[in-house]
């Protein structure tokens, strides 16, 4: 029977790597879907593609434009993906060497230091939002940096020309190692966090149930061995190796898989089992983005997520 | 094919160039037009051949013009206005090639107008590498391709050196003899006016009003010899005209 | 038979002498300017848009309608911000175009007077042009920071290759019989680079700084990339992000203006400085 | 005493008769294009960089080494990539220059040819030109998708505008004697158009070409910006992404070259089209 | 102070451009120089004033210039080269300002020579503003403010029209009588050459050698008036350089 074409929006990073376990492994095909892998450069634009109907599924952080794009009414959230959460690995925040001598030596510390991130709206800005609110500072006392680019981060926090910023492990970790940088905290630490979200267009929502559920399924299976491989402790090395190469056929692709099959271990995070959703989370997000004014006013709950694919946990 | 000019009086905005001008172009009968700088010389030949329209008063045509006239009223402009990017044929043919021609009736008339101007082994070379009085024989050539009834030109020897004027002046008798155009020429300068000339019409200055119409009755083959006569001639139009010409010369232009 | 009755009767009494007005055949090809049509005509558009937004024709996804834009600018103003924004912008660009300019003349002009210069320069300015400043952009962080000399060098470095060419240009196309002129009563060299080669290159450098303006301004958002608080181009750059529509282009709408006043200014300059052409 | 003794004796003896050759006061103000210097600098400055970074006083952060630049070059193109990104880069400024310019053509003709056109295009243009088109790339994306489409537009956009500014500046500046000819001889309006216009436009529609064609190898970083896996932009971003100055470097180097190639083909043109200049 | 030009021959690449020309300006005398198109006569001037120099031979100033001259070579150029972004006085200034003179010395050295001139009215004006005829006063004017030993001038009036060509030779005329000037004259117009010449120099075609250097005795004042007698000299020149004039105006530039 003929397969239904869907397009999937990834970028290549280890937080995709679900994408890329039931795509090899076959599990789309099992649902009857064909899916194209569709490769960005960055996160916002396959929400955007999605709007456009370039795209029908994607995986992202909740950022600013994803909220505004779901009021228009072009996105939905139909599942959730990589979190934090106290106890699983995940995120570091990192101090300048130059800041961490002036004595930025935890995220308490941080008021009056200046905080590298993307851009506003950005989850990299919710961290340093999380790190106000725990610390029972205003967010206006961190000088917020937009730098557009990871890498634009890396470089200003490596020179001392920004004091701190939020940071995945797999960087964080041989940054710390190289000197260049200091870790002073954990994500994880500032309570639980649903970072990125499965979602797709309203019009697939709304007519094309099935065809969610399909892919939903599909992706639950890549989530699961993902989560055998690595959030396992007992984990079996062959398994582990075999998706570990699978994922170095999309990420460190230029590199030989000795050398790329650390950085893809060290860059495990934490994603919830049958692509759970932490709706409470999700609600507070929102909430957090609306109080700055990163996500408009007439955004709900409702019109954002469709709770009825995947299970929800408070 | 004769030229008849009633009571042409022209404005540019709020500027009276020319006023109540009056005059005919006999056919076989070459008209000189003088007259100060900015008197409307220019703007006259412009209202002449139907590229302006006069405020007042009307420009006539009496008779048809001769059979197998192309453009009737033919302009010889002052900066020559061949197309750089076109050979000496090439700006020949341009004018021809919206009549309905065949291409070898078209070469034929090519050829033949570069042979009577001497400029058959110039024909596919580029204005840029001509010397100022070619170009200005090929302009000629162009306007003799269109059988012309009546040739309007525009001071066509001024912007050339006087030596090459010279030579100029003597092929446009020359021209005259053998094929006894009619023409309407401007001019500044007063020895082509009385060489060239069976009429020649003053105009005064800005706006330009008609100060006298000379006749001039030699006929024209004999001026050649008869330089210190129309001397005289000459002498005669400049007092009618000094005054007016240092007045014009000392005019500032409005900025 | 007068003149008339022979003009009533036409061409067709084709021997007879008819008299016939002679035929217009000129006018056309001087397009003027009519300022009405153009506000008219971006009237109509700005309607239909607005009309095509209204009906649903145009989603809001696509293109925000001009009242929800204007909106978005009023908010802009109301809220005082857009003062920070234009405030920051401005000095950027100034700072920028200002250096990027001086720079420019000093290198347009020795390359349009020394042989030596010219042949160092130019090459350089062919091969450096057209590179684009937003590839740079993570060099430049590591070469000026993240402050404000970054974002200055950005617009520094795409104002200064066409002031250059602009200006040796300009020196080129003064007219040499005015420089000989010069040497002939004995004029200095410095007096002829002042009175005589620079008034002369002028016109050229005035038009070049309309494209160098220009550049400067389509640079700012590349510029305020670099971890900028406010500014027109970070204004716009998050507004992107939130896919604002409404704010992205009121943004742009005010880069727009910003680029209409200032060719309106240049226009001023070059009518005072050029007020003998 | 002969005229060369008095020489001897200079000014000294005023009132007599004293010949002097007449001193020479001309030359200058004429630079030669010297290709040779340009490559000795070219190379000099090469030498310097690569010994800064040889003896570390350029950090490799800061700026790689030549050298290491080259080999970057060399991995891509041993690795046969360059291929891929050159031709998909090639394509997309080949479809959105050809688009831009033939548009441009278009709207810049009739605006140098109809009143009508000219009151509306002139102000329309002079707005929508100096709008970055990076800002304008969420719009993009959602009006021309995620394809092609959106980078050839940017290109296409971006080319647009400077294309149409030359063509009405060329018919502008078209001798309205030689139309005035064209209209004496009786010339039809569309012969005046095509014999005439359009061929005393050219050499302004050329110089056009030069602009648009630096805007558009500019404009390739930003059109690449939208999700396009091969193409120099591409290659450059990713770069820019994981701070790989060399290939960085390397990227914006044969982006520059293919700026470079493309003006001397434009200049071939030139040659070409204007030889009766 | 005289000029002397003694076996000059001038090449631009491969050009031979002169040919072994050898002549002489003596105080307060005109010296014509006429010759066809391309013959080098503009060259010649260039290499007089010291602005180019020559491949072979020399050019001498004998005698020092009078006291008090500023600038003892000065050109008055065909296409006039006053800068159109000053005023003629500030056009006028503009060769002073590198003397060393008080600016009152500097303003009444321009309110004179403009007096001198007859533009004291037109000080304030800009070049765009002003005729041809207006345009080269100025740039007399400003040839009169340094005071000059020997004035070059390449044919300062071919760019104006036949009218104000002939105002502005009465006016060269009058000045002469006054101030009777040294100058070297270059002009394709005969006319002006027997006008205005003590001596004629005739060039041939290129390369320019000298081919005839004629002395016309009549006193300029006089000339006026003896247009016929003139008229011969004219001819006998004419005669002189019509064929070469002919070959120069069919000569094709190289491309
Ligand atoms: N298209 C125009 N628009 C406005 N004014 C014009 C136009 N053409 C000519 N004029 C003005 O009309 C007057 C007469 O111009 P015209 O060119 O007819 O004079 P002319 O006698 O040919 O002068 P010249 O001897 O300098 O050629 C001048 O003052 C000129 O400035
Ligand atoms: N700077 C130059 N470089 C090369 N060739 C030159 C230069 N100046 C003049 N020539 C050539 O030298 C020849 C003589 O030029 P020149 O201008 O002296 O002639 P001329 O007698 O003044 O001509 P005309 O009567 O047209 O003014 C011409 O063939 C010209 O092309
Ligand atoms: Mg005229
Ligand atoms: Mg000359």
């Amino acid at each position: 029977h003929a397969e239904d074409k869907i397009v999937l929006g990834a970028l290549r990073f280890t937080s995709h790597a679900p994408s890329f376990i039931a795509y090899e492994r076959g599990y789309f095909k099992d649902e009857g879907l064909d899916v194209e892998l569709k490769f960005f450069q960055a996160a916002q634009p396959i929400a955007v593609a999605i709007a456009s109907g370039d795209v029908d599924f994607g995986v992202t952080a909740l950022t600013g434009g994803f909220y505004s794009l779901a009021d228009k009414g072009a996105v939905k959230v139909v599942g959730g993906l990589y979190a934090e959460k106290p106890g699983v690995p995940g995120m570091a925040i990192m101090a300048s060497n130059q800041a961490w001598e002036a004595g930025l030596k935890s995220p308490a510390d941080l008021k009056g230091h200046s905080w590298a991130m993307t851009q506003q709206g950005s989850s990299f800005h919710y961290v340093a939002g999380q790190i106000a609110a725990k610390y029972g500072f205003d967010l206006s006392d961190i000088a917020l940096k937009p730098l557009q680019k990871v890498p634009a981060m890396i470089a200003a926090v490596k020179s001392g020309q920004v004091d701190a910023m939020a940071m995945v492990p797999h960087v964080a970790v041989p940054l710390e190692k190289a000197g260049a940088a200091r870790i002073i905290g954990w994500v994880r630490d500032l309570g639980p966090w649903q970072v990125t979200t499965i979602f797709t267009s309203t019009g697939n929502v709304e007519k094309h149930r099935d065809l969610v559920e399909r892919f939903l399924k599909a992706y639950e299976k890549g989530i699961a061995d993902y989560r055998a491989a690595f959030l396992d402790p007992k984990a079996d090395p062959a398994k582990k190796q075999a998706i570990v190469e699978i994922i170095h056929k999309y990420v460190y692709a230029d590199k030989p898989l000795e050398a790329a099959a650390p950085s893809i271990e060290a860059g495990a995070v934490y994603m919830t089992e049958g692509a759970a959703l932490d709706i409470a989370d999700i609600a507070k997000q929102l909430a957090w983005f609306q109080k700055h004014g990163l996500a408009p006013e007439s955004l709900t709950l409702d019109k954002m997520v469709d709770t009825s694919f995947v299970a929800t946990t408070k | 094919m004769d030229l008849r000019l009633r009571g042409i009086t022209h404005f540019y905005g709020d500027l009276e160039v020319l006023r109540d001008v009056d005059f005919g172009v006999e056919a076989g009968q070459i008209v000189c037009l003088i007259g100060p700088s900015g008197c409307g010389k220019s703007t006259l030949l412009r209202l002449l051949g139907g590229l302006e329209r006069p405020a007042h008063g009307e420009i006539l045509q009496l008779g048809a013009p001769p059979a197998g006239s192309l453009n009737p009223l033919t302009y010889v402009f002052q900066d020559f206005a061949l197309l750089p990017w076109r050979t000496a044929a090439g700006n020949v043919s341009l004018v021809l090639e919206d009549h309905p021609l065949s291409r070898r009736e078209r070469s034929e008339i090519v050829a033949d107008v570069l042979a009577r101007t001497k400029l058959s082994e110039f024909a596919q070379v580029l204005p840029r590498q001509l010397s100022g009085g070619m170009k200005q024989r090929v302009a000629i050539a162009r306007a003799l391709a269109v059988r012309p009834a009546c040739l309007l030109m525009d001071e066509p020897l001024s912007a050339l050196d006087s030596q090459t004027r010279e030579l100029l002046l003597d092929d446009l008798v020359e021209l005259w003899l053998r094929e006894r155009f009619t023409a309407c020429y401007v001019t500044h300068n007063l020895a082509e006016a009385v060489r060239l000339g069976h009429k020649v019409v003053v105009l005064s200055r800005r706006p330009g009003r008609i100060r006298e119409i000379v006749e001039i009755d030699m006929p024209l083959e004999q001026r050649k010899h008869a330089l210190a006569e129309l001397q005289e001639q000459q002498s005669r139009l400049w007092e009618l005209m000094r005054e007016e010409a240092m007045a014009a010369d000392r005019e500032l232009a409005d900025v | 038979m007068s003149d008339e009755a022979l003009a009533e009767r036409g061409a067709a009494g084709a021997a007879a002498p008819v008299a016939r007005p002679v035929p217009f055949r000129g006018g056309g090809f001087a397009p003027r300017p009519m300022r009405l049509v153009g506000l008219v005509l971006f009237l109509v558009l700005l309607g239909l848009w607005e009309l095509g937004s209204r009906t649903g024709w145009i989603g809001p996804l696509v293109l925000p309608a001009p009242t929800a834009v204007f909106e978005a600018f009023r908010q802009l103003v109301v809220s005082g911000q857009i003062w920070l924004h234009l405030g920051a912008s401005l000095q950027r660009l100034l700072l920028g175009w200002f250096g990027g300019t001086l720079l420019g003349l000093l290198v347009g002009l020795a390359a349009g007077l020394f042989s030596m210069a010219r042949a160092g320069v130019v090459p350089l300015v062919a091969a450096l042009f057209p590179i684009p400043k937003i590839a740079l952009l993570p060099l430049f962080i590591i070469w000026f920071g993240i402050g404000e000399e970054s974002k200055v060098a950005t617009i520094l470095f795409g104002t200064f290759f066409p002031t250059v060419i602009a200006v040796y240009g300009g020196v080129d196309n003064v007219d040499r019989n005015l420089i000989r002129m010069g040497q002939s009563f004995g004029l200095s060299w410095l007096s002829i680079v002042r009175k005589i080669v620079l008034p002369g290159a002028l016109p050229a450098i005035l038009s070049g700084f309309r494209i160098s303006a220009a550049i400067a301004i389509i640079l700012l958002v590349a510029a305020e990339m670099i971890g900028a608080e406010y500014g027109i181009g970070a204004y716009i750059l998050l507004a992107g992000n939130l896919m604002a529509t409404d704010q992205l282009i009121a943004g742009v709408a005010i880069l727009s203006m910003l680029g209409l006043a200032v060719s309106w200014l240049l226009g001023r300059a070059e009518r005072y400085f050029l007020r003998w052409r």
